[in-house]
């Protein structure tokens, strides 16, 4: 299962291991975890909650993973997103990828955050000192999807 | 005569107090485009959400759509504002 | 302690953990895990054995890490890499990165591995059934490097 | 008079069969690379590991060092093949 989508928190090592079981090929992992942070755009943040269009979310992020195996030689690849209400410091987002050689691992890794981040079905709204308020995409995230494109990729 | 299921989500679906809805397209709404137009045509709220200056993004039975692409009868068709997901 | 070598195994998540512990302004952890494969350069490989300068190792990585630090707005980092007898599937290097956005925790992370592998005094011996064989470097390695040179910058 | 410890690590430690020594430099050796010359001169697997084509990395006092870098009285030089950590 190389997308899920849960309420519950996530261990990377466990995930880790499970992807690696009874693999020796394996030369690269590289993986990320998205946290939240208690200070955003300028004020603090004491509580967020995810939501989501089910069915599309897994479907946005199956598209993702399938994406990044098409563009780069991957083992295994794995993202897990959080939904509902999360406090500072717990942890979002998971992408795990595993390759024969460091570039493909990492290089997969990055681009599916950058495709997460502008593609797939999440929205985040913060709770601050001043009330609730959703959270606006940021320009440079579509700037770094726009990197993957035809023609600008490194 | 095509019926769509219309879903509306994070801000837009507090801002329009609307979850779902099913809307028998009128005559002159085949695209997402034009279905944008036509909700925004509603007035008030609608209006405002859906001001073409507004960024809106649309998906059709849960792939990302653009203005220009055609809508069918049973379709699923979701408006959200840009995703701030990862 | 951001630098370590050490023969013994390490953990991704109790790292993390410790790198982590206390803060809350952590958005974004980058890391990477370099095992080894049972297949390298056209033959098995059963045994690896990691050689490394004392004193030299720990001053460059750390030479590395500042390095990577003074480019990105990083909040912490780690390297572990291990030296000495490996297995197939064992790890052998891990590196993370703390950042709060995800672009500088993944450069920085990319970077760190870039500059390691062409660095780092570490050599690998490996075990096949030809017999023992010391790994060349690859040429791949020193053209990674220097994308991180100053005008070759993405 | 200035006197040198050398070091030799891993493909280069084993065909020499030293992993250390010490070395009053002669007269003329005054840099990294003149220093990489003279073990050359010493014949032998010494020439061969040595020639000028094979990829050999200096560092002195355990900072990777260029050709033209000088050498001065207790530097620790040491002498390696390309690495292949991580």
């Amino acid at each position: 299962m190389p997308v899920r989508v849960q309420p519950g928190d996530f261990d990377i090592s466990s995930e880790i291991h499970a992807l690696r079981s009874g693999r020796s090929d394996v030369g690269a992992i590289a993986s990320f975890i998205g946290v939240m942070r208690d200070f955003n755009d300028g004020s603090g943040v004491t509580e967020l909650t995810l939501e989501h269009y089910p069915g599309m979310t897994e479907k946005s992020l199956q598209g993702i993973v399938d994406e990044a195996r098409s563009r780069w030689p991957l083992q295994d690849a794995l993202v897990v997103h959080r939904i509902g209400r999360m406090l500072p410091a717990d942890q979002i987002v998971l992408v795990v990828t595993l390759s024969a050689h460091r570039e493909a691992a990492l290089a997969a890794c990055a681009f599916i955050m950058d495709y997460l981040k502008t593609r797939a079905p999440f929205w985040k709204k913060e709770r601050t000192p001043a009330g609730e308020r959703w959270v606006d995409a940021r320009a440079s995230d579509d700037d770094a999807a726009g990197r993957w494109q035809p023609g600008e990729a490194a | 005569m095509a019926t769509v299921e219309i879903l509306y989500f994070a801000r837009l679906r507090e801002a329009l107090g609307v979850e779902r809805e099913q809307l028998m397209l009128p005559a002159g709404v085949g695209t997402a485009g034009q279905l944008r137009a036509y909700l925004a045509s509603r007035g008030g709220t609608w209006q405002t959400e859906f001001d073409p200056k507004r960024p809106v993004r649309i998906a059709v039975n849960q792939d990302l759509a653009h203005a220009g692409d055609p809508l069918a009868d049973g379709d699923e068709v979701a408006l959200f504002p840009p995703v701030t997901g990862g």
